[in-house]
């Protein structure tokens, strides 16, 4: 067991323990700052696959903006914070089942696979990779459309939330 | 590489060798190096925080033509240390209905936001935290972490005033983080990457000469950011007593308040290394130590231009400031972004064309930036002299003088 | 211009005049008539021209002038129509010609053309008369024209046409053909003015009971050419189709007749339909309703004599199967039939009133000579008397004609309400109306067949003669006491229209008519005195060898070969005299002072049989009770009641009934639980369906979210598992 | 040297509790956190893979931006939605938002 496997092994209990408590925890705010830390758990996994620039995008996005956007609606369903009671409805069971029941699934598929084992390949131009990325993003035969359709997405998605969250001052 | 010149990677070195040879692996050595440096960078932003928060108050008084701090020590140097004192042992006073985890994380997470940016930044050519090549935008995720702690604060803290405060300042900090992102991807369009380190290798000719909005609207909006001078809303002492901190006392309030001070040299170090070419000068490159003196001057400098601000200018009200935002820093920032982004990519594709000598591109370079900047400047200027007549138009329009009412139709017939 | 193509062109002139007329000049009075008096003027000529070439041609009986043309393809060979003139068809020719061109000329003047129009005359009913006022304004009334005058001639130009096919045509199919135009023509004309009821019902009595002949010919023709196989006369006359058709017994073995026998039988049925034989001779009185001129065409000239000219065409396939004298039973039918329909309507002529019934009645008892004739073997004498008969029977009806046409000119001067065609108004004519009476008078002596001079006296005594050597004892008497009865009232009947006293006033102012009407009278005159000339037997005592036997030989050639001509005895000469003579000195002396409204002396002598004689033996009533009431009985009762609305009504409603029955069925045990009850089916089960399903929509997102899971997780295992085995 | 099947079962484990999240939550915003960690999961695996699979390709990471985008878009969206469901029905139980029932 290398020091890294140790590592991986910590964070990926923390970040699932994190991940559970974000869906059992009753009290909401509670479960945002438990997300929070799920999302710190996902970065570290990303900083452990070498994806440098996706931990500080996960960071950025995710804990910077989302998380942050959770918090807010939380704040502003205040009255419904106090609520009693468990947070989960009536027939969770049949959700845990299914859960268990997919999680054995895949994982089953996944021993099964024989990818699965492949070797750690060595990553060769460090610094040149996320260039690429970039320029793969925009260049015409790779990634441009989804690239250009996410941006579309995203000043939809923005323009959509304003008109509906904002309260109409009639 | 000797003591004098380098004496960090002197002692790195020598530490590192000493814990080899009491047989521990190379990994399990360089962890233990990098807690090390970890602690001394933390160490050494806390001591930093001391003198400045003195530098600062001496500042005030002789800005407010008063002495300022001068009883504690030769001219009150040592004034931060009672401080000091006197918070650690104020009574920790946590408020009823707290939300005890949440109220006792938020201080940590605002200084921890802090500290955080001191491991990216550059002291001198061979001593910097890390070497990461995303640098800038950890800068921008770090200031997210610092938003968080501050509603956590205000949230948990179950007053409403703390509340309230809470959500003015993360809709200040989210809202200039757009600006400061945009700003930032300026010198990372010039220097041509995202590491720090490589951006200050790549200040031949500072990034302040290149583009100076740039560098103005990244240092007004990290202002911004720390909420402190004209953006000061966040603990308005007037109006909402202390903002998020209210509820907090004792060291809890010191945290927050070392975290603020500490931030605000932050930024001028972050300034400074983006724009003011970092550890640049003179002879900076043989030694490494010079690198580190410049870099503290440059910053000292800025730092004071910070508290200048701070002590003159008013403060701004929430919807001035977030106008302010929306509507003249972030369009101002985009259309930087986008002119520099052409001039730099025709001025790259013409440069075969005009036989230059090879140590004048930097400059020539640097130059039509400068143009392209001043230009930007100029009609920024006529819009705003436009926009501001035509308000005053507005308000000129006469008002109906007050008419007797006509007598009722059946007197007249 | 070859004779056959002379012979082929002589039917059309009178056909182009009726078109021209009905299409384009039925307007134009003066352009129809001349039109139509042209054409028969050119047919008359044609005659001539081909009588006189047939006469020069030797024995023309062997070889005929014929012309024949491929006209219906029956199966491989073609059914051919053509002209054949042989002797018998030439002498017909000749008097068809004369009497058409005279009563054409006479018709102008009977119609008054160039007289004013009528006050208020209508088409269709008799001209009344027109007012005009002489030079110094003094108004009476004159006869006006015919309002129809252009019609008339297009009918009877049609007539024409329809007489000269049946003569030239060298088969029985075309003379069929002729036969039946002569029939339209007959019922169009007998109901020319067809305003008037009776005249009405007679053309379709007229019509009915030829009609009635008719379709026995057609049989007799049917038979005639399946058995044959052909209706031209060169292939039924050759001996040996005889001898086949005499042999063969007759299909059903009718009466033991043989085929010939059949045939011939049913052929003359037609004739008897047509020349109002015994049983069919009804329509004929009553065919006087018609103008006089179609009168004469009818009972002279044409309809009747071709009735017998078919018969006598047809004597050898009657007479096949005869050895020597003895007569075929078809022969012996017809001898009887003649004999009786001569003494019959000998009888009934004595108690007519009317001009021209006297003369119909005495035109079937001549018919009934000719039958008779025929009926003994007598072929020549039959012809001769065909021939003369036309002549004298075509001149007293014109004459009757003209003396009507007088009296009416009396009556509308005079404005008297009297009927111009009753004998017993006139009387006295003599002095008003000297040529008609002279031209009468010769006509009534040829008729009655006044001794030597008339032609009416060497026909009958060649029938007489022939009758009396053959020794058909019970033929001969009755022929002469016809004859002697023919004379006695052709005496009556000049005694009381021309001699005596005027018995009328308008028979006072009677006038003579005008010359297009006595021209015709004085040529068919000299006609009727000296057409008997040529057919004096030369055994005959004195005058026999003085002109030859034109006739005898002519006539005679038709047949295969010529009959021998009779010996000569005293008997017949002397019955004949004796009979005519009677007769006429008889009519003279019971009628020679018949005053006016005094009753007619035959009644009192006949007393109860003159009324039986006046009504004609009640056989108008006979026939009306056997045959018309059950006719209508039959078509009221059995066809409408039963046979229509009972058999076919009742079919329809049986029908109707099951169709709605089934109908019924279909509707309440098929379409109503099957068809709609599907449809409802379906609808109810997609509502029940839709109620069941919708429990799922729960509304709540989660739960939606649950149940995708599950059937997506389905799928998958369904994949990995069953699809790819694992 | 941690094998590719950590890293997929990890992310499997974190997709099911995110699919448990979404399954049992009452509260709408508790739904968005669960979705928000199963687009996660989603991504350490678009990126385990392109770690492991296939270095030199860029469609990992190119997938994991958009999902990036995509999440972010989604979260802004969920939330505009539930908080002005919030202001008309003044609750954010998922359960009671089910007008659409039949």
């Amino acid at each position: 067991m290398t020091a890294e496997q140790i590592i991986f092994l910590i964070v990926a209990v923390v970040t699932l323990v994190a991940a559970l408590s974000v869906v059992i925890s009753r009290n909401l705010i509670h479960s945002a700052l438990w997300l929070i830390l799920t999302l710190f758990g996902v970065a570290i996994f990303y900083v452990l696959l070498e994806a440098g620039f996706f931990a500080v995008i996960q960071v950025i996005v995710y804990i910077g903006a989302i998380a942050i956007l959770f918090i807010f609606a939380a704040m502003l369903t205040r009255r419904v914070m106090q609520d009693t009671g468990p947070q989960s409805n009536t027939n969770w069971w049949i959700g845990a089942l299914i859960a268990l029941f997919l999680l054995a699934g895949i994982v089953f598929i996944l021993l099964s696979w024989r990818g699965s084992t492949t070797p750690l390949a060595e990553l060769e131009n460090q610094s040149g990779r996320l260039s690429q990325l970039g320029l793969s993003l925009v260049s015409p035969d790779q990634y441009v459309l989804p690239f250009e359709l996410a941006s579309v997405l995203l000043v939809a998605g923005m323009i959509g939330a304003i008109f509906v969250a904002g309260d109409k001052k009639q | 590489m000797n003591f004098i010149s380098d004496p960090v990677t002197f002692i790195a070195n020598w530490l590192n060798n000493l814990l080899t040879s009491w047989g521990l692996s190379q990994a399990v050595v360089t962890v233990i190096l990098k807690f090390i440096g970890a602690g001394i960078v933390g160490a050494f932003g806390f001591a930093l925080v001391i003198f400045t928060i003195w530098l600062e108050r001496k500042l005030y008084g002789r800005i407010q033509d008063r002495l300022g701090p001068n009883r504690v020590g030769p001219w009150g140097i040592f004034q931060t240390v009672p401080d000091i004192i006197k918070i650690f042992t104020k009574e920790y006073i946590t408020p009823v209905g707290a939300d005890k985890i949440v109220y006792n994380l938020a201080p940590i997470l605002s200084v921890s936001a802090v500290l955080l940016t001191w491991a990216v930044i550059p002291f001198a050519p061979t001593i910097v935290g890390t070497e990461v090549n995303v640098g800038v935008l950890y800068l921008v995720a770090v200031g997210a972490i610092g938003a968080l702690g501050i509603i956590l604060a205000g949230w948990s803290s179950n007053n409403k005033y703390s509340l309230l405060g809470s959500f003015r300042a993360v809709a200040q900090v989210v809202s200039y983080e757009v600006p400061m992102v945009l700003a930032l991807l300026v010198p990372v369009l010039l220097g041509r990457s995202m590491g720090i380190n490589s951006l200050v290798n790549a200040q031949s000719v500072w990034f302040i000469v290149l583009s100076p909005i740039a560098a103005l609207i990244f240092f007004t909006s990290s202002m911004a950011e720390v909420g402190r001078a004209p953006f000061d809303l966040l603990e308005a002492d007037s109006e909402l007593v202390a903002g998020y901190q209210t509820e907090y006392s004792g060291l809890k309030f010191g945290m927050f308040y070392v975290g603020e001070f500490l931030h605000a040299f932050t930024i001028s170090a972050l300034t400074v290394t983006l724009f003011f070419g970092g550890w640049r000068g003179p002879w900076a490159v043989q030694v490494p130590l010079l690198g580190v003196v410049w870099f503290f001057i440059k910053s000292f400098i800025v730092y004071y231009v910070v508290v200048l601000i701070r002590i003159s200018m008013p403060r701004l009200r929430i919807d001035q400031m977030l106008n302010f935002n929306w509507k003249f820093l972030t369009p101002l920032a985009l259309v930087l972004l986008i002119a520099t982004a052409i001039v730099d990519k025709t001025f790259f594709t013409l440069l075969p064309g005009l036989n230059l000598l090879e140590i004048a591109i930097p400059w020539v370079r640097a130059g039509v930036h400068l143009v392209m900047n001043l230009l930007l400047i100029l009609v920024t200027i006529q819009l705003l002299k436009s926009y501001r007549i035509k308000r005053i138009l507005v308000v000129a329009k006469p008002r109906p003088v007050a008419v007797a009412p006509e007598p009722p139709a059946s007197v007249i017939s | 211009m070859s004779t056959e193509l002379l012979i082929w062109l002589l039917p059309l002139p009178p056909l182009l005049a009726f078109f021209l007329i009905v299409l384009f000049t039925n307007r134009y009075k003066g352009l129809s008539h001349s039109l139509a008096v042209g054409a028969a003027l050119l047919s008359w000529l044609g005659s001539m021209v081909v009588f006189f070439q047939a006469t020069r041609a030797e024995h023309l009986g062997s070889h005929p002038f014929v012309s024949v043309l491929n006209w219906l393809p029956t199966g491989e060979k073609w059914f051919q129509i053509g002209i054949r003139i042989d002797p018998l068809s030439a002498a017909t020719l000749f008097f068809v010609a004369w009497t058409v061109l005279m009563i054409f000329i006479y018709s102008v003047g009977y119609h008054n053309y160039g007289q004013p129009k009528g006050d208020h005359d209508q088409k269709g009913l008799q001209p009344h008369g027109a007012t005009v006022a002489d030079e110094h304004g003094h108004k009476h009334l004159v006869p006006s024209i015919e309002p129809m005058y252009s019609r008339f001639f297009a009918f009877i130009g049609l007539f024409a046409f329809g007489m000269y096919t049946l003569v030239v045509s060298d088969n029985l199919l075309t003379l069929f053909v002729g036969w039946e135009i002569m029939g339209l023509c007959s019922y169009l004309l007998i109901g020319f003015w067809y305003q008037k009821p009776s005249a009405r019902a007679a053309m379709i009595k007229a019509f009915m009971t030829t009609r009635v002949g008719d379709v026995f010919m057609l049989l007799g023709i049917a038979y005639l050419y399946t058995s044959v196989g052909s209706l031209s006369y060169s292939d039924i006359f050759k001996p040996e189709t005889l001898h086949l058709l005499a042999s063969t017994p007759a299909i059903g073995g009718f009466l033991g007749f043989s085929a010939a026998g059949l045939i011939g039988i049913l052929l003359f049925i037609g004739t008897i339909g047509k020349s109002a034989q015994w049983p069919l001779h009804v329509w004929l009185p009553d065919a006087m309703e018609g103008p006089t001129p179609v009168s004469a065409m009818i009972h002279a000239a044409t309809m009747v004599s071709a009735g017998v000219y078919m018969v006598i065409r047809m004597f050898p396939l009657l007479q096949a199967g005869s050895e020597g004298g003895h007569l075929t039973t078809a022969m012996s039918v017809m001898t009887v039939i003649g004999a009786f329909t001569a003494i019959f309507a000998a009888t009934i002529a004595l108690a007519q009133n009317d001009i021209k019934r006297v003369l119909a009645y005495s035109t079937i008892s001549q018919l009934g000579y000719m039958v008779a004739a025929l009926g003994i073997g007598a072929y020549v004498a039959a012809a001769f008397h065909l021939l003369t008969h036309a002549f004298f029977k075509a001149l007293l009806f014109l004459g009757s004609g003209s003396v009507i046409h007088g009296v009416e000119h009396g009556v509308l001067h005079t404005g008297e309400k009297v009927d111009p065609q009753d004998m017993f108004n006139m009387g006295g004519l003599r002095k008003k109306m000297p040529v008609t009476f002279w031209t009468f008078l010769i006509g009534g002596f040829a008729l009655s067949g006044f001794p030597l001079i008339t032609a009416g006296f060497w026909s009958k005594d060649e029938i007489l003669a022939d009758a009396f050597a053959n020794g058909h004892w019970v033929v001969f008497i009755t022929l002469a006491l016809a004859a002697f009865l023919t004379a006695f009232y052709t005496a009556r009947q000049i005694t009381l229209t021309f001699l005596g006293e005027p018995r009328t006033a308008s028979s006072q102012h009677a006038q003579e008519t005008t010359w297009t009407m006595t021209l015709p009278l004085v040529v068919l005159a000299v006609f009727a005195i000296s057409i008997g000339w040529i057919g004096i037997s030369e055994s005959f005592p004195v005058i026999g060898g003085l002109v030859p036997n034109f006739i005898h030989e002519f006539v005679g050639s038709t047949l295969a070969e010529i009959p021998e001509s009779i010996p000569f005895s005293f008997v017949p000469l002397l019955v004949s005299i004796i009979v005519a003579l009677g007769g006429l000195a008889l009519g003279w002396w019971v009628y020679r002072d018949q005053k006016a409204g005094a009753e007619d002396p035959l009644k009192r002598m006949l007393g109860p049989v003159h009324n039986l004689l006046k009504n004609k033996y009640y056989f108008d009533e006979i026939y009306d009770t056997i045959f018309v009431r059950p006719a209508y009985w039959l078509a009221d009762n059995f066809t409408n009641q039963i046979l229509d609305r009972g058999i076919i009504d009742g079919i329809l409603h049986f029908v109707a009934r099951i169709a709605s029955n089934v109908g019924h069925v279909f509707r309440n045990y098929i379409d109503k639980p099957l068809v709609n009850g599907f449809g409802d089916f379906v609808g109810e089960g997609i509502k029940r369906v839709g109620r069941g399903i919708k429990v799922i929509q729960t509304g709540k997102v989660q739960q939606y979210l649950l149940m995708a899971l599950v059937l997506a997780f389905g799928a998958m295992f369904y994949f990995v598992f069953a699809l790819f085995g694992h | 040297m941690i094998p590719l099947s950590w890293y997929l079962i990890f992310a499997a484990a974190l997709f099911c509790i995110g699919l448990y999240g979404v399954l049992a939550r009452k509260n709408a915003i508790g739904i968005l956190m669960g979705i928000e960690l199963m687009l996660n999961s989603v991504n350490v695996n678009l990126i385990a893979f392109w770690r492991y699979r296939a270095p030199n390709g860029i469609a990992g990471q190119a997938f994991a931006i958009i999902v990036f985008a995509v999440a972010a878009a989604e979260v802004a969206v969920g939330l505009a939605l539930i908080i002005s469901i919030y202001r008309r029905r003044s609750s954010v139980v998922a359960d009671e938002m089910n007008l659409m029932k039949w």
